[in-house]
C-alpha cells in the first residue's frame, strides 16, 4: 500500500455556560457545587476590582507598570479550583485570580508590580511559583518541579499557563518535548487572548487553533472557551485526572480575551478596535457567571453590593499592607545573591557608600588615606 | 537642523537611510503598527510598508536566527529585540552564527545586520528590563558593539551601523531615550565606528564611560573643580583605545563608569588596556565605577544599584588623593 | 453545542518502491526518467564510497571526526534533484550525497571535516549553505535566505534538513513558526534515521510520527520512506510545488536509517542491537534501486564495476584536492574577522609570533626593549 | 588512594556523592547507556538507575530549564552540556533563572545544580567544540565558576559543588581529560570553591592561570630559569583575589594565561584588579597570553591560537625585561 495514513486525529472545543446564558446541562451539571460557584464568582469579582485598584496605583504613581487580568479571570480560576493545594501552578503574569485562589497574598503581587523582590519571598502556601517575566521559560520549570516530585514518589502533577505570544519561545517547544518524552505530568494551558501586546494571534501561530500546539509532542490537546469557568473547570478536571494517571502532559488551549491594555504602558487603541473590545466585553466572564446565578437563585444585587463592600475593603487593606512594609535596605539585594556571600561581595555591600568599587582604603597608602579622607568631608559640606 | 530626542534622532536615521538603501528591512516584536514599546520605529511602517517593517513572532532567537538568513541573503535586516534582558534567548545565534558566518566560511557569506536593542536601566521597569550585557557581546569575536550617549551621536553612529558589512549590536540607552534634546543635523553624516569622543577635555584624571552614565559623568564633573576629562567610548568592540591611553598618558589617572556589574565588566578591560600602554605614566590604580556584582535589583532600590554622579565623584577624589 | 470540532487532519505515509521491491506504478510511473535514475544511482554509490574513504583517513590520522552517510543517501538526494539550482538548500551535515549532486565539490565537504574552513569557502554554484554544527540553527537561516529572495522578487524556496533530534531544538519551532506566519516558502525535511548519537528517536518525540511536528504551525505534512528515492523524490515534488506556489511551509518527515556509527568518534555497538542494523541493511536506499534497475535491465554487474572504479578515481582525486591545498597561515583566521580589520586585531595578527599580546614593543622603556631583545636571543638559542 | 585520569576523578566524584546523597540526579545528551561522549558518566545509569542517570531530549536550554525546576524542587541536579560550544542555547535559562531564582525571590526558592560542561581546545574537534566561554558565566552575578586542571582537584572541587546550595559551571578542560594522571585519594575530600591554588612557588613572578592552560604555564616554568610563581585559580568565580594580590605584592609582576579570547576575558579582570590592589608593589605592567581576538580557527590551526608554552615563556622574558 504505497499511500497508507501514518496519523490521524480531531481536537474537541468544549464550552458549558456560552455568553448567552445557554448551559449544557450534560457536561455542567454537578461540575461545580453551587456553594463553590458563589465562592469562585466572588472571586473573580475582587480580582477585578484590584486591576482597577491597581491600575490606579500606577497612574498615582504609586506602582510600576502593570498588566491588569480584565477578561481572562476564569482561565487560572478554573485551574487554581481543581488542582490539588500540593500540585504545582507555575503561571506567567496574568494569573492573579487563579493565584489568589490558591492563597497568595494579594499584597505579593502588588509588591511584585511595586518593584519590590520581597513579594516573591511571600509565602506561597500552596506550590505557586513567582510571576514569570522572561516569556515562555517557565513552563520548562514546571516539567522540572514535578520530575522532582515525581522522583521522590509524590503524586504530584503540574499546571503551567502562558500565553499565545510565549508560545512561539523555543523554550514552549522544549518544555512539551520534555514533558512528553520523559513522562512528566504536566497540564499545559495556553491561554490565547488574541494578542501579544500589539501582535495579534494570527502572527503568532498560522494554525486553525493553539490546540494542535500540543500535537507535534502526541498528547491529548482540548481547545475550551476560557471565559467559561464551567469549561475551565471542566477541561483542567479531565486534564489533571489524565496526567495524574498516566504521568504524560495534556494540552489545553483557554480562549479568552484581554479586555484592558497590555500594561498601564501600553494604550490598545494604538493596534485594535473598539468594536472587538465591545464585541469580548458582551462575552466577559464574570457577567455569564453573575447572570447564571441570578437566574439559579444563588445571587442577587444585595448580595453583590455587599461583596463589593467587602472586596474594596479587603483591596484597600492588600494595598497598604503592600506600601507599608519597611523601605528596603541595600544589604538586601547583596544578601540575597548566594546562600554564603564571597568576600568580595561582602566587601561590596559593606563599602558601598562609603568608598570607590574595587578601593579597599587599607590598600591607600598612610598619606594618601589621610588626603581622601579630608577630601571626602570637605566633599560633604560642599553638596 | 533640529532638536531631537534619542528615539526621534534613531528614527530619523532610519528613515533616511532606508531611502536610500532598499536592503534595509526592519524586523521585531511589536515595531509595526505599534511603532515598538518605545515608539523608535513609529510611523516606519506606515512610510515603508508591511514587507520593509513587519512584526515577528515572539521570538528572539527566531528573530535574529531569521535576519542572520536574510543578511546571508544580501539584505541589511535591523531587528529590534524589545529589551536588554530578552537578549538571552538570541544568544545562540548571535554568537554561534552571526559572529561566525564571515570566519566560518572564509568570507563566502556574511551577516550584515544592525541588532537594536535598548538597554540599561533607571526607568522604573520590571525585572530583565534594565540590563546591561555589553561586555558580553564585546567578548564575543565577530561582533562590534556600538552604544550612543546623544541624540547626535545616535544618528551618525545608527547611519555608520547601516552601512556596515559586518554585525553590529547597535545598544540604545534607554533611561536618556528622552532625556536629552539637541541639535541634530538632518543632513547625513556618520560617525566612524572604533572612535571615542572628548566630551570636555582635562589635565588631572580621565574618565571612561558610554551610554547613560555619561550623564552622570558629566553631572559628577561638573561639581568638581579639578581638571577632569571625558572620554565616551561610543563604539564598545573594537574600543578606541589610543584615544584612552592619549588620554591618560596625559593625566595619569582614570575612573571608567559602567551600569554592568563590576566583574569582568568592559570596565576590566579598559583598566588592563590602561595597564598595559601607560603603565609608566599612571600616578594611581585605574578606579572603576560600575554596577555590583549582584543581579539588578527591582526599580525600587535601581538607584542604589546604578553608579550615580555622586559615586563617580568620590571614585574621582579617591583617585586623585592616591 | 458543547462539544465540536476544532481541529481534524490526517496525515500519509508515502512508499513508492519498497524494500521488497514492489513498484507503486501510479505514483512512481514517468517521476524519475530512466536516465535520470541512472545518474542518481551513480551520485549514490560515489558518496557511499566517499564515507568509506572518509573513514579511512579518519583512522589513519589524516582527517578529523567524521559523520559518516551511509544508508540516508536517498533523503536530500531526492530534495536536490527536485529543487532548481537556485532554490536553497540548508542542510546539516548528514546530507553530502545532496550537495554534491547540486555541484558542491568533494574536496568543500572533506576539507571541512579536515578542520579546514576553506572548505566552507569553496563555491556553492546553487544555492547551498555550509555545514551547520550547532544542530536545529540553520532552519532558522533557510526562512531569513528564502524570505530575502521573496523581498527582491524573486521566486524561490528553500528546503532545509536536519534530524530526528535536532527538531527538538527551540529554534526548530522557532524556525517553523516564523515560516508559516511570515509566509516564506520552505521545506522542511526532518531525517528521521532513528538515532540521535545514542539516543533512541523516543526520547526526542513522544509522537507516533515525527511529521505531526508539522501540524503545530498548520502545515500540511507528509510522511515518506526515506530509503524509497521514489518516494523522497515524490515527496519533494508535491511540497515544493506547493510551497512555491502558495509561499507556505510544507513539512516532510522523511524515515530513514544511519547505518554507521554517528561519527567516527562514536562506536553504535555501545547502544544499539546488531540485528536493528542488520533489518536495515535490508532495507538499503542503494540496493533498492540496484535491483530496481537490473530488473528493467537498466542496469548491469558490468556497469556496476566500470562505476565502482570511476568512483574511486573521482574520490581519491577530490582526496588528492583536498590534502594537497597550502598549509593555511594564521593571518588567515585573523583577516576573515571583518571585512574591515579592527587596529587591535591587525596588531595581534602581525605581531602574534614575535610579541607578547598587549605588549606593544614601543610602549617598552628604551633599556627594557634592549634587555627584551638580548632575552629573546637568549632564549631562542637556549630551546 | 587511585592513579586516575581527570575523566575517572570525576566519575569517581559523581558516583561517591551519589551514594551519599540521592537527590544528586544526572541528566543530559547520551549521557545514560553511552556514558557521555567522554564517557564520563560511564556506568553510572547501570548502577544508579533510569531515574537517577538519565537522557534528554536534544535541548539544551531545556536540559537547563529542567534542571532548574528539579532544583527548585529540592534536588541537585547535574545536568551535562556535551560540549562548551552548546551552552549557547542554554544561555538564557542560566542568566535569566538559574543565577536569578534566590535573588528574585529573596531566597525563598534556591537553584542548587553543578552544571557540567567539558571546555577548551586543543583536540582536534569540529568547530564550536573548543570554546571557553568561562569570562561569560563570570560576569553572570548568582552563579558561580570552576574549572580544575588536575584529577586530584578535580574531586575534590566537584565534591564541593555537589554539595552547594548555589548553582555551579563546572568546566571540565577536556584537553587534559586523559593526559594526566595522578594520585586521587579513595577517602572523602573537598577543595573549597574560591580558594586559588600555588602550584609551585616563586619570587619574580606570578603566572595566574586555569584549566588545560595550567599545563602549559608549567612547561613554560620549566623551560626558564627564573623563580617564577604558579596559580592556578581553580574558581574562575569567586576567584582568589586575595591569593593573586599576595603573591603579585611579592614578585612585582604578573603574567594570566586562559584560552578565551582576549578582550573582556576572565584575564582582564583579573589584572583590573591587581592593578587595585598591588599598583605599588606593580614593578611591570601585567601581561595576558590569551587566545586572540577571532573565532576559535577549525583545528588545523587551533595549535596557532591556543596559548603554548612558547607564548607564555616569552611573555615571562617581555614581563621580566620590562
Ligand atoms: C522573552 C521575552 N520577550 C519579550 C518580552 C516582552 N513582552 C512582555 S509581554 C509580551 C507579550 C506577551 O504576549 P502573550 O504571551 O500572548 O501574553 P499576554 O500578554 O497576551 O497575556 C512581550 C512581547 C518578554 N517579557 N520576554
Ligand atoms: C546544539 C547542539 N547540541 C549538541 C550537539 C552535539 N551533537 C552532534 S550530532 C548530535 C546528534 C544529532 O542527532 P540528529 O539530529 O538526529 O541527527 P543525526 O546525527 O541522527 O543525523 C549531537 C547531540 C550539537 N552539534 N549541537
Ligand atoms: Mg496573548
Ligand atoms: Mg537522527
Amino acid at each position: 500500500m504505497p499511500i497508507t495514513t501514518a496519523f490521524e486525529t480531531k481536537i474537541e472545543h468544549i464550552s458549558i455556560l456560552d455568553d448567552k446564558g445557554n448551559f449544557d446541562e450534560k457536561l455542567g451539571k454537578g461540575l461545580i457545587p453551587d456553594a463553590d460557584l458563589v465562592k469562585l464568582y466572588e472571586a473573580m469579582v475582587a480580582c477585578r476590582h484590584l486591576d482597577e485598584v491597581a491600575f490606579r496605583l500606577q497612574r498615582s504613581g504609586r506602582m510600576g507598570t502593570y498588566p491588569q487580568n480584565m477578561g481572562q479571570e476564569a482561565t487560572s480560576l478554573g485551574a487554581a479550583y481543581v488542582l490539588r493545594k500540593d500540585d504545582w501552578l507555575v503561571t506567567c503574569y496574568r494569573e492573579n485570580c487563579g493565584l489568589f485562589w490558591r492563597g497568595v497574598p494579594k499584597e505579593a503581587i502588588l509588591l511584585h508590580w511595586m518593584g519590590d523582590e520581597r513579594g516573591n519571598a511571600m509565602p506561597r502556601p500552596h506550590f505557586a511559583t513567582p510571576i514569570a517575566v522572561p516569556l515562555g521559560t517557565q513552563m520548562l520549570h514546571a516539567a522540572g518541579l514535578t520530575l522532582a516530585a515525581k522522583y521522590r514518589g509524590l503524586d504530584r502533577i503540574a499546571c503551567t499557563f502562558f500565553g499565545d505570544g510565549a508560545s512561539s519561545e523555543g523554550d514552549f517547544h522544549e518544555a512539551c518535548n520534555f514533558a512528553s518524552t520523559l513522562e512528566i505530568p504536566v497540564v499545559f494551558v495556553l491561554q490565547n487572548n488574541f494578542w501579544a501586546i500589539s501582535t495579534p494571534s494570527t502572527r503568532n501561530s498560522a494554525a486553525p487553533t493553539f490546540a494542535q500546539r500540543g500535537l507535534s509532542y502526541g498528547m491529548p490537546c482540548l481547545q475550551v472557551d476560557g471565559n467559561d469557568l464551567f469549561a475551565t473547570v471542566y477541561a483542567t478536571k479531565l486534564a489533571s485526572e489524565y496526567t495524574r494517571k498516566t504521568n504524560k502532559p495534556y494540552f489545553i488551549e483557554m480562549v479568552t480575551y484581554r479586555l484592558g491594555d497590555h500594561t498601564t504602558a501600553d494604550d490598545a487603541k494604538r493596534y485594535r478596535e473598539q468594536a472587538e473590545v465591545d464585541m469580548w466585553k458582551g462575552r466577559d466572564p464574570i457577567m455569564r457567571i453573575k447572570n447564571f446565578m441570578i437566574a439559579r437563585k444563588l445571587w442577587d444585587e444585595t448580595k453583590e453590593a455587599a461583596l463589593l463592600e467587602r472586596v474594596a475593603v479587603e483591596n484597600s487593606e492588600a494595598v497598604a499592607r503592600a506600601e507599608n512594609i519597611a523601605t528596603p535596605h541595600h544589604d538586601e539585594f547583596f544578601d540575597a545573591m548566594y546562600e554564603v556571600l564571597p568576600a568580595d561581595l561582602v566587601i561590596q555591600r559593606d563599602t558601598m557608600h562609603t568608598h570607590s568599587l574595587g578601593q579597599d582604603p587599607s590598600q591607600l597608602p598612610a598619606e594618601a588615606r589621610e588626603r581622601a579622607a579630608q577630601m571626602s568631608a570637605a566633599a560633604a559640606n560642599h553638596h | 537642523m533640529a532638536n531631537l530626542n534619542l528615539v526621534q534622532a534613531i528614527n530619523l536615521a532610519l528613515i533616511q537611510e532606508m531611502e536610500k538603501n532598499d536592503g534595509i528591512v526592519l524586523l521585531g516584536e511589536d515595531i509595526g503598527v505599534n511603532g515598538g514599546v518605545f515608539r523608535v520605529t513609529e510611523g516606519l511602517q506606515k512610510r515603508f510598508g508591511n514587507a520593509r517593517v513587519f512584526d515577528t513572532p515572539l521570538a528572539e532567537s527566531g528573530i535574529i536566527g531569521l535576519s542572520i538568513g536574510m543578511a546571508m541573503g544580501g539584505l541589511h535586516p535591523v531587528p529590534e529585540i524589545q529589551f536588554d534582558g530578552f537578549l538571552g534567548p538570541a544568544y545562540d545565534q548571535l554568537v554561534s552564527h552571526a559572529a561566525r558566518m564571515r570566519s566560518r566560511t572564509r568570507g563566502a557569506y556574511t551577516v550584515p545586520m544592525t541588532v537594536r536593542v535598548p538597554v540599561g536601566g533607571g526607568i522604573h521597569a520590571p525585572e530583565l528590563h534594565s540590563e546591561s550585557p555589553e561586555a558580553i557581546y564585546a567578548h564575543t569575536p565577530g561582533l562590534k558593539v556600538v552604544m550612543p550617549s546623544s541624540p547626535y551621536d545616535a544618528k551618525g553612529l545608527l547611519v555608520a551601523c547601516l552601512r556596515e558589512p559586518d554585525p553590529v549590536i547597535f545598544f540604545e540607552p534607554k533611561r536618556i531615550y528622552r532625556a536629552i534634546r539637541e541639535e541634530v543635523p538632518e543632513d547625513e553624516y556618520t560617525l566612524p565606528l572604533g572612535k571615542a569622543r572628548v566630551v570636555c577635555e582635562g589635565t588631572e584624571l580621565t574618565i571612561v564611560s558610554w551610554g547613560a552614565s555619561v550623564v552622570q559623568c558629566m553631572q559628577a564633573i561638573e561639581k568638581s573643580e579639578r581638571s577632569i576629562e571625558l572620554i565616551d567610548l561610543r563604539t564598545i568592540y573594537p574600543f578606541d583605545v589610543d584615544a584612552v591611553a592619549e588620554s591618560v598618558s596625559k593625566t595619569g589617572r582614570c575612573v571608567i563608569v559602567h551600569e554592568a556589574p563590576l566583574t569582568c565588566g568592559f570596565g576590566a578591560e579598559i583598566s588592563a588596556r590602561i595597564m598595559e600602554r601607560c603603565f609608566l605614566q599612571l600616578e594611581a590604580p585605574v578606579q572603576r565605577v560600575a554596577g555590583f556584582d549582584t543581579t539588578m535589583p527591582y526599580y525600587k532600590m535601581e538607584l542604589e544599584y546604578l553608579p550615580d554622579a555622586p559615586r563617580v565623584s568620590r571614585a574621582i577624589e579617591d583617585c586623585l588623593a592616591y
